[in-house]
């Protein structure tokens, strides 16, 4: 029998793990870092210090800005410089806080020891405070502030929790060294998760092409002896990693459009996220640092550093020996949903998963020529939607034809632009219809809202 | 600018208009009656005289579908239309037959060929003058493909053989005609 | 048997758009959505049909009777005005909103080539695959309506073609009514296939 | 650096490394038809090929004035196919009409690839057999290369039409054909329609390749022998029979190369089911009831025909809907 | 492809329950080119009752326009054309195969459909009901 | 003979009555009066269904002007006074002219203004471009040169220059529809009066960052030094958010701003002469001097004090512009 | 002003020819376009015989216009236009019935021929006799004129030959063109060509 996978679309890029055999190594922490109110969907935080305060390592230093929101802890020990707008990596304006690093002094009460702490505590909204005040975000990408996924809406009830280890993208390593070294605390993070959530079974899921991990975390899993958790070997396609292709695939689900994962009782949770759900339970330390994976063919240094969060990038590139000559193009995340860096001197945030270089060969587009009609985009779409309709609608600008055709549901994967062989920027023209399908459904949300609420006057 | 609409008004000009037109239209059918039907008996006049050798009086059969054409005394020979199934529909052609029962000529009266195909029947002449004097006691009437000595037009056998077998159909009739030894009469 | 011989040759063989040239107007104007050319198409159905229907029983029982055939042009005209226009005024009595539903989603059918085209060629045509060449009452509905399906089908086949077309980069002087009279010229060539089906 | 929206990588497809696995593929049918029809059709080819190509670059450079597209290879397929449709002694001019027709009207005129609605070498060749059906239904027994002058024949099908119309069964009329002939090629036919396993190769590499999808085809086939088998139970005498119908008049090149043309054929699955089956059922209408004895292009163009609504009507089920 | 068709046309009366919009009906050709020279197309207005939306902001003398889910116009016409089309079909030739003569069996079928015009008349309430226009 | 005379004569006026009262009954039915105006006023529009009236296309416009009370709400930006006089001849009613308004691009940073510091390689359209990052240059304000409203321009009045990469207005063409503002992102395009004689001042920047950073992503960049606004004797500028602002409405087109822009951000169109700017200058000294003099001569104690105020503020300009030109000599 | 009458009674012709070109421009009468035009001579006679209809109940409308009640105009029309067709086709009859078996159907179908009620509609009712003539025969000579080169050209294509004189010797052109689809192939890139040259100068 073939290995579990989702049931729609989907490619298979090359997969070019060359970086899996480095260890995760802790980076130095840079002299000055730039910490980013608003790192995680939802509202920004907004700062508790003050220029010229002394924090340290774990201090919250940005409380959230609203429900949809997280805590911000500083990342090292230090004295606030300023705060106000820098650029990101896209060069936008956004309020950072800077520290100026001094040593590495952490808040006490934060337990920085290695050991392995397996016992669960009892009380869950205990449990979810702590991963609240953890500043705890999802590290798969979208950082949504994991305590609202872990408080299901009233009436809904979770089933399942999956730990998302497929890191089915080309290139990225650390979430499979993190499983490598750091197995325990992630089945601790999972076993964490699995009770809060009710005791509910949890799966592992890890791509085929990570067998030492998957052979690991079994072994983990016995060795400690948590009932109700298994792992599953997944096989290689992306984007298995996908929070609704996941869902299928594990529990032969599907999330309906425009429906949150707990509609078909999944929580989905990234391994990273998983150890930093430990991290803040069990150790009291929140999210100040996650790994990165450096890598791509042109890099020499290839490497999974633990970097603190707010480094500058540039710090991080230096540290590995610059910006290596032939690079045409430097991605923050992975090759197929990576954001490419406009602006190196932009700071890590909690997401920051990879740093990838490639070389103008790799990446530059072909001119965009005719559609040749050939269905292969539709063929590996996971969503099942007909991208080169949806291209033909976006740009004769149809709102209602695109909402009729499920444009809302495209779940950027980029399989699409990925496997056009005339080469079209399918996904960019459709990101523009499916912005005006959401536009257009969200007026319509209001309006009805606004009747209603008329209707009750 | 139209006039404004009221009952009396609207039945006055329209019962006027139909009135004129109507009797415009009337006294113009009884005015083109005769030239229509002169028209008409010239057309197939000029068909029959195509066919049939010199004559002076024609006398049609409803019936058999067939002129006979005298010359004042004698019998001059049978115009006789008889239709058949080509390739694009029915084929029809008046087909002249002398009393020794040769083919004098034939002629398309309508026809539903392909145009540069089958519509080549009214134009290519090595097809047409083949009927002139056929004999069919000499040469066998099918088609060379058939096995007869009829050419048939290039590519357009299927037109071919319906006319072909329109003038087998035409000397039957003329042979039940020899046969009852104009016995219609 | 006459009677599928007369459906495909209506329908397919001697299609009404695509070898007889009849309504192309509307063909060409209507064209452009799917939806509306499948609801014109059948409201063309009940129209010819019933128009033919009318005519053929007015030429049968009146105009030959008395001779004068040759007024058949000016008859079936008005006979055709008014019939459609009558056709409103019942379904506006009969139940206004299903009258209003039509108004939005159909464009109005009044008397076009197609309408008087078919009610001529039923009572002057003559066909080879049915005994004595003319047409009888229920030949001739047949007929009709089969005609009509005929022209429905090359609607619903054009507008998709035509709604596909609308969103291709065709060039500048070509957009429009051109690359649909091209289109429908490629479509007729296709259609050729069919021919000698039915003599 | 270069900045630009995800995905970052790109497979190695495009569509001229597409169009040149097509175009390999039709290389042993090409090579069949020049071992068996000699120089002539060599001819035919050359100038089917190099007219489409010539065609659609002064189209592009001096009417459209964009750049040209002529490195796609698609042009190339249309000169191939557009020849190994045509009888091998059409003359030259001839040929070029159709290249005309297929790149000029059915092509470039809907704005060059991936636009059209109509397969452009089934448009040139239908135009071709609609314009010139003496040149078109002249067929010749194949000669071999260098052979002497061929005679003229009809193809398999057009005998049984023919015979039929002279009052012969199809039980006699077929006796004299040979299966294992039309398999491997050995009567007449138009260029194309003569080597049956080299068509078939060509089919299984752009399979194995993945660069079409098989339904389609199968479908065709699968309808073809259905129909026929239907048909020719009823009465073998005047229906011929389903082996008969897949080996013969080009139904293997329509329905491996030219019904899979992804430009003119839906994209889903079932679509393309529905595409097949009507591609076949016209084949097998216009064989046996219609006036020419060939019945796959029209069926082809028809079917083209109605790909718009096919599209609409049959779309992949979406993730999480319905 | 789009659900729903759509039609301008003018309010022209208004009453807390009902909205009476007057729409341009189009004759055939007038959704082509030629609409203003060709006297064939005429143009008619039609009044379309719509249940008013207390919300919506417009008056009387607006421009809008009504909406008509497209399948629902698939089944006006449907009842108004296709059914008794069918129905005048089946009676007359029914009649005919039974050896009727033409001018009898044709009486029958144009009788037969004002029949189910009449049973079209007595169900028009229900179908008021199904008939749901909206104003964009 | 006769009798088919008399037939025909019977026949057709029975069946042309009978049409006539289907007619008549079906007109009873349906009647609606549309307003013939509609139709006339429909065919001196522009046609191009634009929207830029604010109403669904043209046809929509003709059935608001017929019915509104006056034109005053009423207007074609597309056809324009020409357009409007004639619909208001045909309504009979009076049009006000409106100031007629063009399409100016306010941005100003060319090629060598602003280096490029990265390479798009995305669909060419700046609406994707803009939600991607901030652009190509290290400007996050100014034109992203993907040309999405050369596009949106139904009238060809917009093209892209490629030396500048920047977006050019075809005055003639350009009928103030507005699609391009709204096609544009970046709000970069705005419609401003045409000026008399299609002159007309505006500063061709809207970086909002402060100067020094603004001035280094782009030398063309307005830095809100605020020169501008002092030199202006209209009182047409305001400096917000480091970004001046030339009212329309004020500006007496003297261009003695845009001679005095340290980086020359403001921009004249369709003045006759190129700007002169040192004779310009020449003016403003002279008059600044007069000022002085005139300060001067009338010596009472109140004058003493106005001095003192004053005097620094006009010197502050003239060294901030020497000072700002120091600073470009030094980059 | 004389000189201003002229022109624009000149005017009213060559609109028809070109600027409301009733076939390329205004699309009108596409049936009898395509389906008559199978040699220039059967396009040249359609044409001729939609002129005849049209001069005459241009006039004939205008004339009566005036006293014609509004809401019985288009029963008035179409009885004068169908008397006038229905005269067109007794004459046909009588005196080239060759050509009248060519065209067929298409001669009763004048009735229907938008550009005769449009033309109707549009100008006779609101202009003079002569004008409406003139209106008239400018675009039937519009008509004429398009359907002449529509058939002219399909028959160099289609048959080798032009007004009836053959120049290849016998041979056949491309059938397809004297076919329905070469009809409509012929009028999209004659309308093409139009658009490009004619409309523009
Ligand atoms: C507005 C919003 C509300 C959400 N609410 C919930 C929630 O109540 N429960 C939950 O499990 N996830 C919730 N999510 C999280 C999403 O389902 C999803 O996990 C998140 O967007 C990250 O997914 P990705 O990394 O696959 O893109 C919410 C997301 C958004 C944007
Ligand atoms: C196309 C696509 C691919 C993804 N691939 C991965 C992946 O490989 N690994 C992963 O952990 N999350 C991946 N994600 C994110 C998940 O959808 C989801 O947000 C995440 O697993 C939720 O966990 P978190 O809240 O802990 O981040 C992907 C998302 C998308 C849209
Ligand atoms: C479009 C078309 C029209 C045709 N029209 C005719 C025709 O009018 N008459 C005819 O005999 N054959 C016609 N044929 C040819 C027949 O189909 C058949 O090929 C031919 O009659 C037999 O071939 P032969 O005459 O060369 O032996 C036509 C073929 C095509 C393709
Ligand atoms: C699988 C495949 C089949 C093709 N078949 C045809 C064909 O039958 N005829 C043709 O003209 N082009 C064919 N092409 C080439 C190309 O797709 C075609 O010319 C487009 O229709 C041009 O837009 C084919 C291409 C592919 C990839
Ligand atoms: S990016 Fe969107 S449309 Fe493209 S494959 Fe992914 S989900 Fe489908
Ligand atoms: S993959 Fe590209 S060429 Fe193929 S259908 Fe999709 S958009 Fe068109
Ligand atoms: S330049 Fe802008 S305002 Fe001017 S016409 Fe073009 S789109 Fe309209
Ligand atoms: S002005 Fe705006 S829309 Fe135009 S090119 Fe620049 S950024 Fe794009
Ligand atoms: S529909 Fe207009 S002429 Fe036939």
């Amino acid at each position: 029998m073939s290995k579990p996978t989702f049931s729609i679309g989907g490619v298979h890029p090359h997969d070019s793990k060359i970086s899996r055999e480095c260890a995760i190594q802790p980076l130095p922490i840079a002299p000055v870092v730039y910490i980013s109110l608003a790192q995680h969907i939802g509202a920004p935080a907004v700062p508790c210090v003050a220029v010229g305060d002394k924090v340290k390592v774990g201090q919250v230093i940005a409380e959230p800005g609203g429900f949809v929101s997280a805590f911000i802890h500083s990342s090292v020990s230090g004295t606030v410089k300023s705060i106000g707008p820098r650029a990101d990596l896209a060069g936008r304006m956004s309020t950072h806080i800077e520290i100026a690093v001094e040593g590495d002094e952490w808040l006490e009460g934060i337990d920085t020891s290695d050991t392995l702490i397996t016992t669960l505590p009892e009380d869950n909204k205990a449990t979810i405070e702590k991963i609240r005040l953890g500043g705890v975000v999802g590290l798969g990408g979208a950082t949504f502030p994991t305590h609202v996924k872990l408080s299901p809406p009233p009436g809904s009830k979770c089933e399942r929790v999956i730990i998302n280890g497929c890191e089915c993208e080309p290139y990225l390593t650390s979430d499979f060294r993190t499983l490598l070294e750091k197995g325990e605390q992630v089945v601790v993070g999972a076993a964490i998760l699995k009770k809060v959530m009710g005791d509910v079974p949890c799966t592992i899921a890890i791509e085929e092409n990570k067998p030492e991990a998957i052979a690991h975390i079994k072994d983990v899993i016995a060795k400690l002896g948590y009932e109700g958790i298994e792992v599953m070997s997944m096989k290689m396609r992306y984007p298995q990693g996908g929070e609704k292709q996941l869902i299928d695939a594990v529990m032969h689900r599907q999330v309906g459009s425009g429906a949150l994962p707990i509609s078909v009782g999944a929580v989905v949770q990234n391994v990273a996220t998983a150890l930093a759900v430990y991290d803040a339970v069990q150790k009291n330390k929140p999210i100040v640092d996650n790994s990165v994976t450096v890598t791509g063919e042109c890099f020499p240094h290839q490497a999974n550093l633990l970097v603190r969060v707010g480094t500058p990038l540039r710090y991080i590139v230096d540290y590995l020996g610059g910006v290596p000559a032939d690079a045409a193009k430097i991605i923050s995340g992975g090759p197929m949903m990576g954001r490419a860096v406009a602006n190196l001197d932009a700071a890590t945030v909690k997401g920051t998963g990879a740093l990838l270089f490639l070389t103008e060969a790799q990446t530059r587009r072909a001119p965009e020529t005719n559609c040749i009609r050939c269905g292969k985009c539709a063929d590996a779409c996971p969503m099942g939607l007909e991208p080169f309709l949806l291209v033909r609608l976006s740009r004769a600008g149809d709102v209602e034809a695109l909402e009729a055709n499920a444009a809302q549901d495209c779940i950027e994967c980029g399989c699409c632009l990925y496997s056009c062989p005339a080469h079209i920027p399918l996904l960019d023209s459709i990101r523009i219809g499916k912005g005006s399908v959401l536009g257009a459904i969200r007026a319509r949300a209001a309006a009805a809202k606004a009747a209603a609420e008329a209707a009750k006057k | 600018m139209a006039a404004k609409s009221n009952l009396t008004n609207m039945v006055l000009v329209l019962g006027l208009t139909c009135l004129l037109c109507s009797a415009v239209l009337g006294g113009a059918y009884v005015l083109t009656k005769e030239p229509i039907a002169a028209a008409a008996a010239e057309k197939t006049n000029a068909a029959i005289a195509m066919v049939l050798p010199h004559f002076t009086d024609v006398e049609y059969n409803a019936e058999g579908k067939y002129y006979k054409a005298t010359d004042g005394e004698n019998l001059v020979g049978y115009a006789i239309e008889t239709t058949t199934v080509g390739f694009g529909g029915p084929l029809s052609l008046i087909v002249g037959v002398t009393p020794d029962g040769v083919v004098y000529n034939t002629s398309v009266l309508s026809h539903a060929e392909t145009p540069g195909l089958g519509a080549k029947c009214t134009t290519d002449s090595k097809f047409m003058d083949q009927w002139r004097g056929f004999n069919p006691s000499i040469k066998k009437l099918s088609v060379k493909k058939d096995g007869g000595d009829v050419d048939a037009i290039t590519a357009s056998t299927i037109t071919s053989r319906a006319y072909t077998l329109a003038v087998e159909n035409a000397l039957k009739t003329f042979a039940t005609l020899n046969e009852g030894g104009c016995c219609h009469e | 048997m006459e009677y599928f011989l007369i459906i495909i040759s209506a329908i397919f063989v001697n299609n009404i758009v695509l070898a007889q040239f009849l309504g192309i107007c509307p063909f060409l104007g209507v064209s452009n959505k799917l939806s509306t050319a499948t609801g014109m198409s059948m409201a063309v159905c009940f129209v010819i049909t019933l128009a033919t229907l009318v005519t053929y029983l007015i030429n049968q029982y009146l105009l030959v009777p008395l001779g004068i055939t040759f007024l058949q042009t000016i008859a079936f005209i008005l006979v055709i005005a008014a019939l459609v226009q009558m056709v409103e005024i019942v379904l506006k009595k009969v139940s206004p909103s299903l009258y209003q539903a039509l108004g939005i989603f159909l464009p109005l059918i009044t008397t076009n080539c197609a309408v008087l085209g078919v009610a001529i060629n039923v009572v002057t045509k003559e066909f080879s695959f049915v005994p004595g060449g003319m047409l009888n009452l229920g030949q001739a509905l047949v007929y009709a309506f089969a005609t009509s399906l005929g022209y429905g089908l090359a609607m619903v086949i054009f507008a998709g073609i035509r709604e596909h077309l609308a969103l291709n980069n065709v060039p500048k002087a070509f957009k429009g009514v051109p690359i649909a009279i091209i289109s429908v010229g490629i479509l007729a060539l296709a259609f050729m296939g069919f021919s000698g089906m039915v003599k | 650096m270069i900045v630009s929206p995800n995905p970052h990588i790109h497979s190695k497809d495009s569509t001229k490394s597409l169009m040149r696995d097509v175009v390999i593929a039709l290389v042993p049918a090409v090579i069949c038809s020049v071992v068996f029809y000699g120089w002539q059709e060599l001819l035919v080819l050359g100038v089917s090929v190099a007219s489409c190509v010539l065609l659609e670059w002064a189209i592009t450079k001096y009417m459209l004035k964009k750049p040209s597209t002529v490195g796609d290879l698609s042009a190339v397929i249309t000169g191939i196919l557009l020849a190994l449709n045509l009888p091998y002694t059409t003359p030259w001019w001839v040929v070029f009409i159709g290249a005309v027709v297929a790149i000029g009207v059915a092509k470039m005129t809907f704005g060059g690839i991936g636009q059209n609605i109509w397969n452009p070498a089934l448009v040139g060749r239908v135009f071709l057999l609609v314009s010139f059906p003496t040149y078109m239904t002249s067929w010749s027994q194949p000669q071999g290369l260098f052979g002497v002058d061929a005679i003229s024949g009809p193809t398999p099908l057009g005998t049984i039409q023919e015979g039929l119309m002279q009052g012969s069964t199809v039980q006699e009329l077929t006796a004299s054909f040979n299966y294992k002939d039309l398999l491997f090629a050995n009567l007449g036919g138009s260029a194309g329609e003569v080597c049956a396993l080299a068509l078939l190769a060509g089919f299984v590499y752009l399979c194995c390749r993945r660069v079409i999808k098989p339904w389609i085809t199968l479908s065709i086939f699968a309808t073809v022998a259905l129909t026929s088998l239907i048909f020719w139970g009823i009465d073998p005498s005047r229906f011929t029979d389903p082996l008969f119908n897949l080996l013969t008049g080009g139904l293997i090149l329509g329905a491996c190369f030219m019904a899979t043309d992804y430009v003119t054929s839906p994209m889903s699955l079932w679509g393309g089911v529905v595409f097949g089956v009507g591609i076949g059922f016209l084949t097998m209408m216009i064989r046996y009831f219609g006036s020419y004895p060939e019945g796959v292009s029209f069926a082809i163009l028809i079917m083209n025909s109605v790909v718009p609504l096919l599209n609409m009507w049959f779309k992949q089920k979406k993730f999480g809907r319905k | 492809m789009s659900q729903s068709v759509s039609h301008k046309g003018k309010v022209i009366k208004m009453t807390p329950q009902t909205t009476t919009v007057a729409i341009l009906q189009h004759g055939a050709c007038s959704e082509c080119h030629a609409a203003g020279l060709c006297g064939m197309a005429d143009i008619a207005e039609k009044a379309v009752e719509v249940a008013t939306d207390p919300y919506a902001g417009y008056g009387v003398g607006d421009q809008v326009e009504v909406l008509l889910k497209a399948s629902m116009g698939m089944k006006a016409v449907w009842l108004a054309y296709f059914i008794p089309l069918l129905i005048l079909l089946a009676v007359i030739l029914g009649l005919i195969a039974l050896g009727v003569a033409e001018v009898p069996s044709a009486l029958a079928g144009l009788g037969a459909i004002g029949l189910y015009y009449l049973g079209l008349y007595l169900l028009r309430d229900k179908l008021k009901k199904e008939y749901i226009f909206t104003i964009k | 003979m006769t009798s088919t005379i008399i037939w025909t004569v019977a026949v057709i006026t029975v069946l042309g009555l009978v049409l006539a009262l289907v007619l008549y009954l079906v007109a009873q039915k349906f009647k609606v009066e549309e307003d013939p105006r509609i139709d006339e006023v429909e065919k001196v529009m522009p046609g191009a269904n634009c929207g830029g009236c604010g109403f669904a296309g043209c046809r929509a416009f003709a059935e608001a002007a017929v019915k509104a009370p006056n034109l005053d709400k009423n207007y074609c930006p597309v056809g324009g006074n020409d357009t409007m006089a004639k619909v208001a001849a045909i309504l009979g009613y009076e049009v006000k002219a409106k100031a007629p308004m063009v399409a100016v691009v306010r941005c100003n940073g060319t090629c060598e203004a602003r280096p490029r510091v990265n390479d798009y390689d995305g669909f060419a359209s700046c609406v994707v471009k803009s939600t991607l990052y901030t652009g190509d240059t290290g400007c996050a304000f100014g034109c992203l040169g993907c040309g999405d409203c050369v596009s949106a321009c139904q009238f060809g009045a917009l093209s892209m220059d490629p030396a500048t990469g920047l977006p050019v207005v075809d005055q003639d063409k350009c009928t103030a529809c507005g699609s391009c503002v709204k096609a544009c992102p970046k709000l970069i395009i705005e419609l401003r009066p045409k000026g008399p004689r299609g002159m007309r001042e505006f500063v061709s920047c809207v970086n909002k960052d402060k100067g020094p950073v603004a001035k280094k992503a782009c030398t063309n960049a307005c830095i809100g030094c605020g020169i501008c606004a002092k030199t202006c004797t209209h009182d047409a500028i305001t400096v917000e958010n480091n970004i001046a602002y030339i009212d329309p409405a004020k500006c007496k087109l003297c261009r003695e701003c845009e001679a005095m822009c340290p980086t020359g951000a403001i921009h004249g169109i369709g003045f006759p002469k190129p700007l002169d700017k040192d004779a310009i200058k020449e003016r403003i000294k002279i008059r600044q001097q007069k000022a002085k003099e005139a300060a001067a001569l009338a010596t009472d104690a109140s004058a003493v004090a106005n001095k003192k105020a004053d005097a620094p503020a006009e010197a502050s300009v003239a060294d901030a512009a020497a000072k700002v030109k120091e600073d470009k000599k030094d980059e | 002003m004389k000189e201003d009458a002229a022109m624009s009674k000149f005017k009213l012709i060559t609109d028809g020819l070109v600027k409301n070109n009733p076939t390329f421009v205004l699309l009108l009468g596409m049936c009898p376009t395509l389906a008559t035009t199978t040699s220039a001579i059967n396009g040249l006679s359609m044409g001729l015989a939609t002129l005849f209809v049209l001069v005459l109940s241009n006039m004939a409308i205008s004339a009566i216009a005036p006293v014609v009640p509004d809401k019985v105009h288009i029963p008035v029309y179409i009885v004068v236009i169908a008397t006038f067709v229905t005269l067109l086709q007794l004459l046909m009859q009588a005196f080239t019935p060759a050509m009248y078996e060519t065209l067929g159907l298409f001669i009763p179908l004048i009735v229907v021929n938008c550009i005769v009620l449009g033309r109707a509609e549009a100008f006779a009712n609101k202009h003079g006799v002569g004008e409406s003539a003139l209106d008239g025969l400018g675009v039937g000579l519009g008509f004429t004129c398009s359907l002449t080169v529509l058939g002219l050209v399909r028959e160099v294509l289609g048959s080798g030959s032009a007004f009836g004189f053959n120049f290849i010797g016998g041979n056949d052109g491309m059938l397809a063109f004297v076919m329905a689809p070469g009809a409509f192939l012929c009028l999209g890139y004659l309308m093409v060509l139009f658009n490009k040259f004619v409309k523009k100068s």
